[in-house]
């Protein structure tokens, strides 16, 4: 990885950004996504419309969220509604063309695991839990997911499955009727797997410069298939490096202000 | 008007044993309220919370909790709720039982507990291992297209805690900003307490803001500064570097439990809570 | 920005046979587009408003509909809707039928439509005989206590055309004041047209208040007195006199068609409808 | 009647402010419920709260609606909210002590009709519908009528039930377990009718001072039934005729100024 100028994380969220695509409807989380999203409308998608689950639709943040209800997120927003109205009448009626999830296991078939390792009753590792995502999962047109690749997080076997992906493949999730139609790309640091139409299995459509298809096949828990040609990703272009330094520069000094309470 | 101090609103509205939520999501958290809680030593809660956040780490590792509804149990942005992951691994300081659902599926709970239905529907939980988890989330038929849908039963808590931005002087209390399912969660309690920024003459409530009248909130205390460390929009912004911190007071029980000593159970109050953070040299 | 006249989002929007809701509780009804759809004489809509008003009076007295649902069908203050009397009562100018609810059940059956869910479940209509002349209001069995409770289809209109105060110039629309469900119809409908009383620049609006984000508008029209002789807050108020004056009006078929002729089918848009209101002597 | 000084509106307007109490919730229709309670709050309950179904809420109107959704009622509330929430939230979560209700037609179990005279598919009239009277007569704690009385309108059998009173009366609503305790009184233009508290028929407990018993059953359509000792009302005092008169007086300036459209 030598001669880069570019961190993995920059990589990876540049290669989320430009997947989505100017008045989009995206439904964001904290972290990646969120930066993602943020450095996709402040480039080539000025007109992306931004919801976060605390309620605010349309929201322009100018600098990242560290939580998903910041005030700089409800300051800059179109609206900002009550929670139960942003599941029902705005994820749950379809209105959402992109969700966008992380994970922190994802099995072959898109499903994912935020909720625990080991036994549900008796845990190795119990992790947050599932949040808003099951329902994204679910009722957004298409999923996103940006998680980072590795035989712990890339599993052959999922303990839990929190979100539904395609679940056992060979077209479940279409003939049991979700409403959206499933996780579409999984951004990792290797590189962009999309679904096989028939299969539903993820394959590595596209890697990085910088890393080797073997090396993605080895990062994965199951016998990673690749497509035919697999696309070489152009790495992070100079606008796109300054736009999302300057965005996590501004967010740093933001966040860097001491809180006075007025007590 | 029901303005009492916040020791008298726990002391008298809050029992050992009851269900409580304590909402606010991300914005307007009723930390002050939930260490009172703690201060008070109440046991056996079943504590409700969409994202138990540190507050129910807090509380939870405190042992006041024995039960817990949630739908996504981290320190946002920062990783796990190292207190109440130990209670749920290890059952430290005490076992805890936990009702596990999605924020879809607890706002419809709270939804339905507010419009005193027994039960929500939505279309949810698809394809998930949640429900072989959590048998209260069951099924129904729809009586005109014969699908089935997902249903959860309504969230009803004893007593509702939040913080709010203002009070009037008649009781009536203004939220504004992110308010997450605070309206609903409040509406489905039996009794609620606020704890608010400040009281004044008049709330100029902007039209079609989000109030709660007087007639329905059993309590009001003014706790300036009591949503810390989340925020109040118009008062004070989220100290994401306490946060931060926690992630290394909560790791370990015992620097945990001498946290829990020093700002807690050795203050008589929140305000006593913040002199002496301020004390020990945290600029707040 | 959907920015169009009024006319040609009727003309683009709303086509014979459709299911039309044009809503708005007493405040911000959009009589202009209703009239906009008699003059361009759209035929056999199915009508859907919890209180058809002097609008639905209007348009099903000039034919436009044979289909009306709703909860409460009379002259607010005045007294009987004389014109959807007479499609009921006698079929002129043609038979209407009807699907009657309580205004509890319409708004159920708009928030499952907004919801997407295919049922709005509630404890109404209890002892009445509107479930034996509705055969769409059911029940349902709570999976949890077991008890019966009322359920109501969705409403899914394939339009809703609401009146509002203003839109930006990005096409996000404010409502402020009374707002009925106004939102839920909305978001409900598979096209949403929306006139409004002016285009600002910015819409300053309050924090939680009520916006329709340009990306769920299908059109947006400038229609200033578009809810006369209802009332939009910070522009006009009701103009009671007229509600009075239409009980003769609309007593009498002939006086109605001469009426409609005259401020309606004779006038190209609704400023010219204003404009020769005024010339007949009416103060408005 | 003469040697009034004060019409019948007014003697029934005094008698529903008078069951009012100080802090009472009450769920308020158009006319003279509304000027009932808004007399009782500028008299004896002064923090009486008034909920109208357009979604005001603690509504403070200093001249009388004439609709249902006046600006007047937003423009005084304490909160103003979707119409929605307004019958999920705050009526059917059984928050509202008094519903008030108005009627075509009241049988003597206090079931009201405000929808058809004649059969439904063929109706002799077509009355406007129900509105929100069905789930107040079901979740309001109680529920007040008023309703001027005649044989067309004390009905011995309604064409139509639109609003549950106690049905068929010995207790079946309570048997059938409806949330609220149903109609409390009738508040007619003769004087007050309660129910039995055996077979749930109304019967007249107190009557005006200018009109006999004997004229109030002879303006019923069922043989009605009178207490062992029917009370006579007080008229209205100087105070209540005042504060009734001011406020119609108030009402009737402040809607007689015409509208101005801004085009």
């Amino acid at each position: 990885m030598s001669g880069m100028d570019w961190t993995p994380d920059e990589m990876m969220t540049v290669t989320a950004a430009r997947l989505l695509w100017d008045k989009a409807v995206c439904f964001v989380g904290i972290g990646l996504p969120s930066a993602a999203a943020n450095l996709a409308r402040q480039s080539h998608a000025p007109d992306i419309v931004l919801i976060y689950e605390s309620g605010t639709i349309g929201t322009r943040p100018n600098v990242l969220p560290l939580s998903i209800g910041d005030g700089e997120l409800a300051d800059t927003a179109v609206c900002v509604v009550p929670l139960p109205e942003i599941f029902s009448y705005w994820l749950q009626s379809g209105r959402i063309d992109v969700g966008f999830l992380g994970a922190a296991q994802i099995d072959r078939y898109g499903n994912l695991n935020s909720t625990v390792v080991g036994r549900y009753d008796a845990p190795k590792t119990r992790l947050p839990g599932a949040g808003g995502a099951p329902e994204i999962a679910t009722h957004a047109k298409q999923v996103f997911v940006v998680i980072k690749q590795s035989p712990r997080s890339f599993v052959a076997h999922l303990d839990f499955i929190s979100s539904a992906g395609f679940l056992a493949g060979d077209g479940e999730r279409s003939r049991r009727r979700a409403p959206g139609r499933g996780p579409q790309a999984i951004i990792s640091d290797y590189g962009v797997l999309k679904p096989d139409p028939v299969t539903d299995e993820f394959v590595l459509v596209a890697r990085y410069e910088h890393v080797t298809t073997e090396s993605a096949i080895a990062a994965c828990g199951w016998p990673l298939k690749t497509s035919e040609f697999v696309e070489v990703i152009a790495p992070p272009t100079a606008q796109e490096l300054l736009a999302l330094r300057e965005l996590h520069a501004r967010t740093k000094a933001a966040h860097a202000a001491a809180v006075k309470l007025p007590i | 008007m029901p303005l009492m101090t916040l020791r008298d609103a726990i002391r008298d509205h809050v029992h050992d044993g009851e269900t409580v939520a304590l909402e606010g999501f991300t914005h307007l958290i009723p930390f002050a309220a939930g260490q009172e809680i703690i201060r008070q030593r109440r046991q056996n809660l079943h504590l409700v919370r969409m994202t138990p956040d540190l507050i129910y780490d807090q509380m939870v590792g405190a042992g006041c909790a024995n039960r817990l509804t949630f739908s996504w149990g981290g320190n946002p942005g920062v990783g796990s709720a190292h207190r109440v992951r130990e209670a749920i691994e290890k059952g430290w300081p005490t076992p805890l039982e936990i009702h596990e659902h999605s924020h879809a599926g607890m706002a419809a709970a709270y939804v339905a507990g507010a419009s005193r239905l027994p039960f929500g529907v939505l279309r949810g939980y698809f394809g998930t291992d949640l429900p072989e988890v959590n048998p209260q989330i069951r099924s129904i038929q729809c009586p005109y297209t014969g699908e089935q849908l997902t249903t959860v039963p309504a969230m009803n808590p004893d007593v509702t805690i939040l913080h709010a931005q203002k009070a009037d002087g008649e009781g009536n209390v203004l939220l504004s900003g992110i308010i997450g399912a605070q309206k609903e969660a409040a509406l489905a309690a039996r009794k609620l307490i606020i704890t608010v920024e400040e009281i004044v003459e008049r709330l100029d409530t902007p039209m079609n803001g989000v109030v709660l009248p007087a007639w329905v909130v059993t309590a009001v205390a003014c706790v300036p500064g009591g949503a810390w460390p989340s925020y109040a929009r118009g008062y004070y912004s989220r100290d994401n570097a306490f946060y931060i911190a926690w992630d290394d007071i909560s790791r370990d029980r015992a620097r945990f439990l001498q946290w829990l000593d020093r700002y807690v159970y050795s203050t008589v109050d929140h305000a006593q809570c913040v002199q002496t953070l301020r004390a020990d040299g945290y600029d707040l």
